[in-house]
């Protein structure tokens, strides 16, 4: 049933990560979720990134096997402003996106989501981010790899950053590149913790987008030809079910509606307190499918 | 490694094929602070959102063993180790709806090194858990 | 500087240990205190308890060698009502405390300390114990382990269960059998938590013994000369390092003037909130050395 | 395994030999929710009791290297992975008496997908640790 596949990304349970999970719990932790995809940061959950022993290879693949849970997508970065004094070349960029590539095929995952430095308080990606995919769209052709950088607040859907991104695919036409989505976006409703703090008047007056930046879920629709994989990210369900943040009724009619049969990958982001993000994890996972299960009864709009 | 607490917040899950569940599982990790030889374990009495599903029916899987409460309280060799999750294994035909219950385990310890009449140690803790699966 | 042995047992960290670390976290956080000595529940820290595999003892010795630390003594249970219808013979008894034995000394334990069943709401040992033991004393002697049962809150130093143990000394001549004193008898103040519960009104009642049976200190010195171990027991340390359970000065005080030479091995027993035994642990290290120079330098009467 | 917070209460320690101390260090986990190339970080205050120790002067240990500032500001190639602690050296002779101290850490993490002027993110958290051996 439904053509969402469910997946929940490493990321959700950071700061637990090391200090009372293993790797190994985080593949159990995901794969009691019903959910058959796990998702990870690349310069994070793999030991010796970028280049892992033989032995975490053989670790990596006896736990994608054992748990059944398919790798989908690995998150990297791009240290523009790799010292004080000067920023990467074209060149460098490209070769780590090259290396990130190869890495993540390496392990299995069909998607990578480099976060590009910036240059400017909109959040416009330094101009050299197209280059730098210009350049692997042979290779990651080649691996069967879909570079997607993420769509994710204070960004809006409508928006000149994403504009460009829609841009270069029409123009180079690659099927190699696309647009992930951070549902962060759809967030209407404010946070009340920003990792384990509690958000206080000054943090809402330097960063508004702790307040949710709220684009409407329909704006999906318009850009859905070009979403590769979702970033189910949240940060607060409460003991009824209801999330306190983000929309999901909206959200997930928009993402159904649309046709989208890729990923949504759990990304939780809230209070960082120890385990409660297994639990959190958990919650999401039954809120989504149930939504799912309405939509597909015609119970949602 | 395990949770913190007694009950994991996962392995809180329907048993049976779906569609025909026979009953779920809750994942603990040893209700004690060492590893102890199974015939010291009494049982766990179960309650889930108020419904109680007494000790001397429940089963508890460690490893790949099953044990029902006469075998559990005969088994003077198998030992559950510290490091070591085990499974409280209830029957209920149809198994658990998914979503956010409140479990309650009351595991049900001997110590040889309690007086003889209070040997028996109840040990009660309570959560709210999340069963994903229908 | 110092005649005292300081060692840690790794039952300070109980529900820590296995959650949020390791065995090889134990010994770090161990010998960062300082500490020379680590002491374990055999049933407990020993994974494949009572035979542990050829890869773990590997792991153990390693981790001896690599931090330096000198196992102490290792806790073991006689589960005297082994099953709600029989009690163990004589013979098994024996066979479980010669297992026992056999266990530690391969691990390089000098101490073991076995907890029998007891009969009453005394705490009278099961009269078997006896039998146990004296079966056990050319093997403890071939081995060079010293079998010693705890004194242990709520049985006082003077009472008959102390006193049947010296008994047995004084009748066998052993020098394999002696007392360790856990320093909770000298608790003179209520405890606040028990576990990871804060104590009410009902479980005081019920167990008066958590307000503290605080033998005198001085009680010490009489019986000195039985002492193979202590475990220091202890529930919370504040922020100015008093503890507020165990009146550390007079005790440390009697210890040291009855020219007890052995291991003071830390067991923390207090709130079970997640690394908070970490500190705990250090603080009392740290508190114990600092009387201990106190009486060398005449500071402590 | 590390503690869930920044600054680790083991590895709290003195440096240099008994008797002629030279400083102090302080064991953290990466201020960081990835691993980072080291040159990503611009260094660590570290303040005790209220004593400020200035990040231009503190060294960074990591596996078997110790960086100064100036080389870590420099260093593209090394990496602080996510389940590795770091250790925070810093120059104070005499080292730090044992007992309970208040540590301040004040991380300074560079992010490049924040705006170049905010791109220093400072990363800050205190609590009291005990240093064992004077
Ligand atoms: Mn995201
Ligand atoms: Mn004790």
């Amino acid at each position: 049933m439904g053509s969402l596949k469910y997946g929940v990304s490493v990321y959700s349970y950071v700061n637990d990560f090391g200090s009372v999970m293993t790797l190994e719990d985080a593949f159990d932790h995901i794969a009691d979720t019903g959910a058959t995809g796990i998702e990870i940061l690349g310069e994070g959950q793999v030991e010796g990134y970028p280049e892992p022993s033989a032995a975490w290879l053989d670790t990596w693949f006896g736990l994608v096997d054992r748990y059944k849970l398919e790798p989908t997508n690995m998150c990297s970065w791009i240290d523009t402003r790799v010292t004080l004094t000067r920023n990467l070349t074209v060149e460098e960029g490209a070769a780590d996106l090259a290396q990130d590539l190869r890495l993540a095929h390496r392990l299995g995952f069909k998607f990578l989501r480099p976060k590009f430095g910036v240059t400017s308080h909109e959040l416009d990606p330094d101009p050299q981010w197209e280059a730098y995919v210009e350049r692997n769209l042979d290779l990651a052709h080649q691996l069967g790899v879909v570079i997607c950088p993420e769509i994710h607040a204070p960004t809006p859907i409508k928006h000149r950053v994403t504009d460009a991104y829609i841009a270069f695919i029409e123009r180079t036409g690659t099927k190699n590149f696309g647009l992930m989505i951070d549902t962060g976006i759809f967030q209407d409703r404010p946070l009340t913790h920003w990792g384990s703090h509690q958000i206080n008047d000054e943090m809402r007056q330097h960063m508004a987008f702790l307040n949710g930046i709220a684009v409407p879920p329909e704006q999906f629709l318009e850009i859905a030809q070009y979403v590769v994989f979702i970033q189910a990210k949240f940060h607060d369900i409460d003991d009824s079910l209801e999330d306190l943040n983000i929309p999901w009724r909206p959200v997930m009619s928009a993402i159904l509606r649309s046709g989208y049969s890729g990923w949504l990958s759990s990304e939780y982001e809230g209070l960082r307190s120890p385990w409660r993000a297994i639990d959190q994890v958990r919650r999401q996972q039954v809120l989504l499918r149930k939504l799912e299960a309405e939509y597909e009864a015609g119970l949602l709009a | 490694m395990l949770e913190h607490q007694l009950i994991q917040s996962t392995g809180f899950r329907n048993i049976g094929p779906v569609g025909a569940r026979t009953g779920f599982a809750v994942r603990i990790r040893i209700p004690n602070y060492h590893g102890t030889r199974l015939s010291q374990l009494d049982g766990f009495t179960v309650t889930v959102d108020g419904e109680v599903f007494p000790f001397e029916h429940n089963r508890l899987g460690i490893r790949d063993e099953v044990y029902t409460l006469a075998e559990l309280r005969e088994e003077t060799s198998a030992r559950w180790g510290l490091l070591e999750w085990g499974e409280i294994l209830v029957d209920k035909p149809g198994g658990l709806a998914a979503g956010i219950h409140k479990v309650e385990v009351l595991a049900r310890i001997r110590y040889s090194y309690f007086p003889p009449d209070v040997h028996v140690f109840p040990m009660h803790e309570a959560r709210l858990a999340t069963l994903c699966m229908a």
